[in-house]
């Protein structure tokens, strides 16, 4: 069994680096936006092995499920054009890129040093505090405010998203995205 | 609330409500901006009411001694805490007797001048605002009030020689003089936090009691910062090119401002700390040489300019080299003193100056308007403040002739005018600091150096006189028939003449030196009335000299100056001017040119620091934000550069760039938390 | 339960003032009831508010949020900028296609998020208050969205905000696993071993840099400038005020007791770091900001850079962390938020009086001789922003700088005085480019110069402009002072 | 059994290569998929942490994160529209009208 979740934890591990290196680098966004759902896919197998089950179908329904179909959607409205390759043109400020990146997980990983021999059990408590009923003890009693101000940042986002995206001409009807973005682009192509 | 607390509040608050009053009145209403002399009536009211007060005080300090007047903490800060207080002592008395009295007189003076101009309200708000900074300022009981004046009157300077803003130049010279006092100020700030943090009081008792706590050092650069910021203000060497350029304002702010009391604070405020600077022979010594250069630089350009502000405006220059000679010879008092009378003489010859102008270009506009267009376009250029095309005006102007006369003779030195008794002392001091101990050569050279602007002043004010008033008028060869509109100004401009030229007259003789009559009577002698006066506040040093050298000296100040005049009156007396300078040039060649281009210290400051500040800020500092703050660049270093046609991915208002930037921030904190404190993170 | 809605009451207030304003939005209301109707719920939170910080220090919502002095005075603040910008910004948005009643429910909403995040004790409570609040302000940011200028700046803060607070995320997990909690009063009285893993110090570092994002200091302040110009005017005096004072005190509370009741003296803690840290970013707040205004053409990024600058010195505060430069710089919060909202409200309304199209430098020439009132307000909130006395902007810088050097910072105290000499350059230009420069006039007389200002331009102005001459010099009356009272807090 | 230090150690490799992410796509839309790749990746150390501390308050965290990134989500993408509305493309280097 031990053996087991070792097992499981390298597979899912490399499969959720090779799952957001394939986010990161893909040309096309709607290949982004699929390996990113692979890549919410690996991380609630990861919440499984730490006992975290409430959270585990969370992460499927609502992240995977909701949020990316949500980027999908969007993708899709706009059909966006591929990036041009995106590893050529922009290679010396990749190879930055990456040096950055590698002394932002250097320092990470130093710091990380403390940690060996620190809390090297999975607690006991873990299989209790990763249940629904674990959660939603807590969620109505001790985090009420939290939700409440949650309730209310959701809202807003709602409002907001509808203050942003929604379009009107000058005389104040409402305007369609797709009903002039191709056009206007076939004008360009033609100028 | 005593009598006195009431005097006070009357001298230091009537002015700032003068102030507020204009200023509102003449903000919330276009037609009352138009009665131009109630405004000028009310803001001399709010200036001659404190001076009655000045007076009343004056004479309680007499009778029963300096006191202070609190209104309360200022700030508290727990260790140390700052009242809002004012010191009455005979020294802040005097200077605040010269700005209220002056001030009469030159807002009277303004009532005629500012008679036609639409900005009259604003002006005399301006001034009754620089008044009310200046009195912060002198009667201040600790540094940070005398600061808060400090500023103030840089504040009110600003506005009044930007005042005619239309005109780019004015705005220009405004700038200027606020950002060379801006050098000026944070030297004096800096050193305002280095008291607060030696002694730990900014009151003036507090510190003069406790100046002995603080080592040689402390006290040498405490005392170099105040004398920086003295420098600024007060226009010496190398920070007096700014108030050359001030003169721009209306004459009666040079006259008040730039002239009798603002530029003078910086000796105040020096004569004020005297007991501190006394122990530091190091920057008396500094300060002696900055005046003594400044004198003879000054008079060395003034000696050249050809208009009659610019000369006026160098000779206020020297003649504040001349204070600071004397401060650095440890004669506060007759740093002081010469103040005093520089204050009549001074202000009386600017305010000749302003009637002349102001006829000058009543004339030149009058004449204009009868010629017809074309017919003589030279002369639409003609400046009404060039001495080359006056002349000639004694006979139209007879009250301001005799009046500036008084104030030439006054400021030459010939007994028993003003100048002389002031500039004598001076020189005095300077000398027997020469036979002393400490750099004696050197106050030797200095006391030469001063004799010979002594010399100077008095020739190149005759210079001026004559060239002004003598000879026959020349602005009817650039404009035919002006002189015939000539005409001298109104009551309201000549009554405040007259009274700075008894003033001028009269003034010297608190001064008078006491050596004379204790070389005659062999006794000790008292009739240095100011010295009696002032002597608690100012820590003279003492002269150590026989009678015999006095009197020498003094024959041989008379002498210089008697020369002076008579040498300029030789080569200017009859309008000869253009003939004298050529042969000057001729004769001096480069150095004339040297002080004909004022030692092209404007120059100097364009190539030095103007240059190189806006090429920084154009090469340096603009790029780093564009070009993506430096870091990157070179980060991504010159790969980039040399791969080429990626710069663009890195130039800013690219979110990704602000990315990398976070980024970088981030390794930086990061490396600050797991590596360790850099120097400098504690205390 | 009562008690505990008692004590988030400002809170609850706002919250349900957005959720009205939404639904009243959603019945088409006219603008005449949405705006007092904002008004009347910001004025109950201020009461509230300013009722609530006479009382000590309280915790409500099991020990989530607290409530009383230090928190009320700031949520004073925050619900004060918010009055003001809604008075300011339903006169100069008027007629304007983004003006619709949601943008008021924004509002309502960002001020909750804000008053979320002041007023929390636990480390999930303050994620969710910032989130509340920039979410709020990305939309509001971006409410120009028919606008290139209005959609880039709105993106622009959106991502990297998102980027921001996905490291103080971070930072949050690696301290709860340090100490296994979230609560502050866990981490403030967490034992020196825990303090001074290098784990937990990391996450220390990565919460500054949240932080520090919030506050807009260099390096991470690289969105100031573009959102300040892109955003509506008076939106871009709210982000700039209230949202920093809800950062700078939310921090204070959570950052002083961790980064500095560990032992400093050994200058091994994550104290004397953190101090280190903050030390720098200070320096180069102050420096890059002041001097990087320098350069700058348009009005916004000039306030921009120069609120770079004046983070600067509210971190000074945070690295001398004595009582002292404590209600220091709660004054200087005050004081900067009067005269910033001052600052962008006056140049919100010349927008609008004159019809600019930016609000470049040029526009403003001669516009001294127009309204010269007007344009004495401006210079008035540029002189206090630049620390001339008698201001109050003079007086926090005060406050601020003899702090410090009481604490013994010379050299920061030094910088800061001569960044904040460069800096008074700038604000001064603006005033002389007002009143003495000559304008091309005839673009200046197409519109009617005597259209004074509107009956909430005229209130948010006095308003501010007395604030920012009382709060001056209000130490040296003899009534009680603000000092006096935020003093109290400590 | 697992020690913590594979989660935490993952999750910075996860937070570098989103980190990265953000710094070379162009394209709105995958730059904000990236910065959800870091968010992610801190709610695998805030799991872990709260698995092994026996402690709910990490998972609540995750979760309180989790609706937050919803939130932004939405707004991130209305916002995204917009600006394809005014450039035809969400290449964010059609993001540089106000600079320098």
């Amino acid at each position: 069994m031990l053996v087991m979740e070792i097992y499981a934890f390298i597979l899912l591990s490399l499969l959720a680096i090779a799952t957001s290196i394939g986010t990161v680098l893909n040309r096309s966004a709607v290949n982004s936006a699929l390996f990113m759902v692979l890549h919410l896919l690996t991380l609630a197998g990861l919440y499984l092995l730490l006992r975290a089950q409430f959270l585990a179908i969370i992460q499927v329904i609502v992240y995977a499920g909701a949020i990316m179909v949500l980027f999908l959607f969007v993708i899709m409205l706009l059909n966006v054009e591929e990036e041009e390759n995106i590893i050529k043109n922009t290679r010396f400020g990749f190879i930055g890129a990456f040096m950055v990146g590698a002394l932002l997980l250097g320092q990470v990983v130093y710091s990380l040093l403390g940690l060996a021999g620190f809390l090297p059990e999975l607690s006991g408590q873990a299989e209790a505090i990763g249940t629904v009923e674990a959660i939603g003890d807590v969620m109505f009693t001790d985090y009420l405010l939290p939700l409440q101000v949650t309730a209310i940042l959701l809202t807003s986002a709602v409002v907001g998203a509808m203050m942003i995206a929604e379009f009107t001409h000058a005389d104040g009807t409402p305007q369609d995205v797709i009903e002039h973005a191709p056009e206007d682009r076939v004008e360009e192509g033609g100028a | 609330m005593s009598y006195t607390t009431l005097f006070a509040l009357v001298l230091l608050g009537l002015p700032a409500v003068g102030a507020l009053t204009l200023g509102v009145g003449g903000l919330s209403n276009a037609s009352l901006r138009q009665k131009r002399t109630t405004f000028g009536v009310l803001a001399t009211a709010a200036v001659y009411i404190p001076f009655l007060a000045t007076l009343y005080l004056g004479w309680n300090v007499f009778q029963s001694g300096a006191f202070t007047v609190n209104f309360g903490t200022f700030i508290d800060a727990g260790r140390w805490s700052v009242d809002l207080a004012y010191l009455i002592d005979p020294l802040s008395i005097t200077m605040a007797l010269v700005i209220t009295g002056i001030g009469t007189l030159i807002h009277i003076y303004s009532i005629g001048y500012m008679s036609h101009d639409q900005g009259a309200w604003r002006f005399f708000a301006y001034l009754n605002l620089f008044i009310f900074a200046m009195l912060q300022l002198v009667m201040a009981d600790n540094l940070l009030v005398l600061f808060i004046g400090w500023e103030g009157v840089g504040l009110a300077s600003y506005l009044l020689i930007g005042f005619w803003f239309k005109k780019r130049t004015n705005t220009n010279a405004a700038n200027k003089a606020f950002i060379f006092n801006r050098i000026g100020d944070f030297a004096f700030l800096v050193a305002m936090f280095l008291l607060l943090q030696e002694v730990g009081t900014l009151q003036f008792s507090g510190l003069l009691e406790n100046v002995g706590m603080m080592s040689q050092d402390t006290l040498f650069w405490v005392g170099l910062l105040v004398l920086i910021g003295a420098t600024g203000k007060s226009a010496q060497f190398p920070l007096f090119v700014w108030l050359p350029d001030a003169m721009a304002g209306p004459t009666p702010v040079s006259a008040l401002i730039h002239a009798a009391t603002m530029v003078t604070s910086g000796l105040y405020l020096i004569t004020r700390l005297s007991p501190m600077f006394v122990l530091s022979p190091e920057v008396m010594m500094i300060m002696a040489v900055i005046g003594a250069l400044t004198a003879f630089i000054a008079a060395t350009i003034a000696l050249t300019e050809y208009d009659i502000k610019k000369v006026l405006a160098y000779s206020t220059v020297s003649q504040l080299g001349f204070m600071f000679l004397a401060l650095g010879s440890g004669a506060f008092v007759a740093a002081i003193f010469h103040v005093v009378t520089h204050a009549f003489f001074k202000a009386l010859l600017f305010l000749g100056s302003g009637s002349v102008i102001h006829n000058m270009e009543h004339a030149i506009e009058k004449t204009r308007g009868k010629i017809k267009v074309g017919e003589n376009d030279g002369a639409t250029d003609l400046d009404p403040q060039d001495i080359r095309l006056m002349g000639g005006l004694r006979h139209s102007m007879p009250i301001t002739f005799r009046t500036f006369w008084i104030g030439t003779l006054a400021i030459a030195g010939i007994p028993p005018l003003a100048g002389f008794f002031s500039k004598d002392e001076i020189l005095m001091h300077t000398f027997s600091m020469g036979v002393g101990e400490f750099a004696g050569p050197l106050y030797m050279v200095l006391w030469a150096v001063g004799m010979g602007t002594a010399f100077l002043t008095a020739f190149y004010m005759v210079r001026l006189t004559a060239t002004t008033f003598h000879g026959e008028s020349r602005l009817d060869a650039a404009l035919p028939g002006a002189s015939s509109a000539f005409h001298e100004s109104p009551r309201t401009m000549t009554f405040p003449l007259w009274k700075l030229a008894i003033g001028s007259i009269i003034i010297g003789w608190i001064g008078l030196p006491n050596f004379v009559v204790e070389s005659l009577t062999g006794q000790e002698a008292h009739i240095h009335l100011l010295k009696e006066w002032i002597y608690a506040q100012a820590a003279d040093l003492k002269v150590t000299l026989s009678y015999a050298t006095e009197w020498a000296l003094l024959a041989g100040s008379i002498v210089v100056a008697t020369m002076g005049v008579f040498v300029g009156w030789r080569s200017y007396g009859n309008g000869q001017w253009e003939q004298t300078d050529n042969m000057l040039q001729a004769r001096f060649g480069e150095l004339y040119n040297t002080f004909r281009e004022r030692y092209l210290l404007d120059e100097f400051y364009e190539k030095v620091v103007g240059e190189p500040v806006q090429w920084i800020s154009k090469n340096i500092l603009e790029p780093v934000d564009r070009i993506g703050i430096g870091g990157i660049v070179a980060f991504f270093g010159a790969t980039t550069r040399v791969s080429g046609g990626v710069l663009r991915i890195l130039q800013a208002g690219l979110i990704t760039n602000y990315a990398v930037f976070i980024l970088l921030g981030v390794l930086f904190v990061l490396a600050m938390m797991i590596l360790g404190p850099v120097v400098g993170g504690t205390p | 339960m009562t008690t505990d809605l008692l004590a988030f009451l400002p809170g609850l207030l706002t919250a349900i003032g957005g959720l009205v304003i939404m639904i009243l939005g959603a019945f088409r209301a006219k603008k005449q009831v949405v705006v007092p109707s904002t008004l009347l719920f910001l004025l109950g939170a201020f009461g509230v508010a300013i009722w609530q910080a006479s009382m000590p220090t309280s915790v409500a919502f099991s020990d989530m949020v607290r409530s009383g002095s230090f928190a009320s005075f700031l949520i004073a603040i925050i619900v004060f900028a918010g009055i003001v910008t809604t008075l300011v910004n339903q006169e100069v948005m008027q007629g304007r296609r983004a003006h619709s009643p949601e943008v008021y429910a924004m509002i309502l909403f960002a001020i909750t998020g804000m008053i979320t995040f002041v007023s929390s004790n636990h480390l999930l409570l303050l994620f969710v208050g910032l989130e509340t609040m920039s979410i709020a302000l990305y939309v509001l940011a971006g409410l120009y969205k028919n606008e290139r200028h209005g959609v880039e700046a709105g993106l622009k803060y959106f991502i990297l905000g998102a980027f921001a607070s996905g490291f103080l995320l971070y930072g949050m997990s690696f301290v709860y696993g340090a100490t296994g909690s979230l609560h502050f009063q866990a981490l403030a009285l967490a034992s020196p071993e825990v303090t001074q893993t290098l784990f937990f110090r990391a996450g220390i570092g990565l919460m500054l840099v949240g932080f520090f994002f919030k506050v807009s200091a260099v390096p991470f302040h690289m969105w100031t400038p573009d959102v300040y110009q892109g955003s509506p005017t008076a939106i871009s005096g709210f982000m700039s005020t209230a949202s920093k004072v809800a950062a700078f005190g939310a921090f204070w509370v959570l950052l002083t007791p961790i980064s500095f009741s560990v032992d400093a003296s050994t200058q091994a803690g994550s104290g004397s770091m953190a101090i280190s840290a903050l030390y720098w970013i200070s320096i180069l707040s102050m420096v890059v900001g002041n001097l990087t205004s320098i350069a700058q053409q348009d009005l916004k990024r000039i306030l921009g850079f120069s609120s770079i600058g004046h983070a600067g010195y509210l971190l000074m505060g945070f690295v001398v962390a004595t009582p002292q430069a404590f209600t220091a710089m709660l004054f200087y919060l005050v004081a900067y938020t009067l005269m910033n909202l001052g600052a962008f409200a006056m140049i919100a309304h010349f927008e609008r009086t004159f019809g600019w199209t930016d609000a470049s430098m040029d526009q403003l020439k001669g516009v001294g001789r127009i309204a010269p009132r007007r344009v004495a307000l401006l210079s008035l909130f540029m002189l206090s922003l630049a620390g001339f006395p008698p201001l109050a902007g003079f007086f926090g810088k005060y406050l601020v700088f003899s702090a410090a050097i009481e604490a013994g910072f010379v050299t920061l105290t030094v910088v800061a005085i001569l960044s904040a000499i460069v800096g008074a350059f700038v604000y001064l230009r603006v005033i002389g480019q007002a009143y003495f420069e000559q304008g091309e006039s005839a673009e200046s007389q197409s519109v009617d110069p005597q259209k004074g200002m509107g009956w909430g331009m005229v209130i948010a102005a006095s308003l501010l402009a007395a604030g920012t001459i009382h709060f001056g010099i209000d130490a040296l009356m003899p009534w009680p002072s603000l000092l006096d009272w935020v003093n109290g807090f400590m | 059994m697992i020690s913590i230090e594979w989660f935490i150690a993952l999750s910075a490799v996860l937070f570098t290569i989103g980190a990265i992410g953000v710094m070379v796509r162009r394209n709105a839309i995958v730059l904000f998929m990236c910065i959800e790749l870091m968010l992610n990746a801190v709610n695998i150390s805030l799991v872990a942490f709260s698995s092994y501390h026996g402690n709910i308050e990490g998972h609540m965290l995750v979760l309180f994160a989790l609706s937050v990134a919803a939130a932004e989500a939405v707004v991130g993408l209305a916002l995204i529209i917009a600006l394809f509305r005014n450039t035809l493309s969400v290449d964010i280097r059609n993001l540089t009208l106000m600079r320098f």
